[in-house]
């Protein structure tokens, strides 16, 4: 399986992240996810939240996450971005790619990084107003 | 079994954690043998905010997350932290 | 729940749909998936899959399908492609976008979307070499 | 209770089942009261080939699908097709 990770400052691209595809000719899912900021936080509005990162753990903890959905499923390879900083509502903080053989494997192994991630990887938030 | 020896151990922390301890990070001396629950203690007097963080808290050692009864080593870098929310 | 469905001989610009993403402040989910054609279908080795569509009853089913995810999930918004005619292999047959509140219904109605399109929907394809 | 009177129902089909039958459409008198079951039987008859998807084949009225017990009615349109595979 082919993992790229990056945590980052800059705002996630998404145009130029799904242009840049790699996808063998046995794929038949690309699944994706982009997890954006909401106005709402609790009973709040707020207009940022502000991410932080261990970030040398958080690499770590994703990688222990790649190879347990190794072990699970047949995925070609996963892409995932997870923005730190401030990030204004509307936009994401977080961006995974996952390509697979079939849909069924996808959905189970982007769930599954994304539910991992949230027990696992040291990013905390914080709501701005 | 303590010998008496010390260990020196760094203590980072991360989000709000940084708040009550009023600090990044700091160092502590424990004694030969100490777990995780020991350092705490020590943590919590001189850290008192921290107290009631004690059910949520993360810890890890290096990378790796530990529990309370993990054996300290000298020169272990301990990072506490409240619980994580990324995405 | 805003829907949109095109069923169309053209290819799916996913650039273009994914960049053309309305999304209230209140959403927190985009999720995209990208159905594509795959050179092993069965034992075989294609080159393309030719899709047809009985294209008003193709509507109306999709049209019910909409009717179910929103009557199941708080969902904000669905727009669904389905390319009709010669796809050749790496293309993208399906495109589908969810946005939700949270990921939970957005995976959930997304699945709930492909399941039901391949039990209701009236598309066949066959495969060409 | 037939009356003795027919309806004329149009059937289209799609995908290999325009294959089996050799055309895309075609029209059918059916006895009143006849049933999606009765007009199957009448087709098979015409389209041999059609009698071993008997049992895969998808059934609609216009644009909703509808079970062998369904009764026909006068203009009726009758489409035939096997297990949909989009996406």
């Amino acid at each position: 399986m082919k993992k790229w990770l990056l945590i980052t400052n800059e705002p996630i691209d998404e145009r130029a992240l799904t242009m840049s595809r790699m996808m063998s000719a046995d794929m038949g899912t690309a699944l994706y996810f982009a997890g954006v900021v909401r106005q709402s936080e609790g009973a709040a509005r707020i207009a940022a939240i502000e991410y932080e990162a261990f970030q040398e753990m958080a690499e770590h903890q994703f990688e222990k996450i790649f190879v347990a959905i190794e072990q699970k499923w047949p995925i070609e390879s996963i892409r995932i971005v997870h923005r730190i900083g401030l990030v204004k509502v509307n936009e994401p903080s977080l961006w995974v790619e996952v390509i697979a053989p079939h849909r069924g494997e996808a959905f189970a192994a982007c769930k599954f990084l994304i539910d991992e991630m949230k027990r696992l990887v040291p990013i905390w938030k914080r709501p701005r107003e | 079994m303590t010998t008496g020896e010390v260990m020196r151990v760094t203590i980072n922390f991360y989000s709000y954690f940084r708040d009550l301890a009023g600090c990044a990070d700091t160092a502590e001396s424990v004694a030969e043998g100490a777990t995780i629950r020991d350092l705490l203690r020590q943590l919590v007097a001189r850290f008192p905010k921290l107290e009631a963080m004690q059910n949520s808290m993360l810890i890890a050692i290096g990378l790796e997350y530990q529990t309370r009864d993990y054996k300290l080593k000298e020169g272990d870098q301990v990072s506490l932290f409240p619980p994580v929310q990324g995405g």
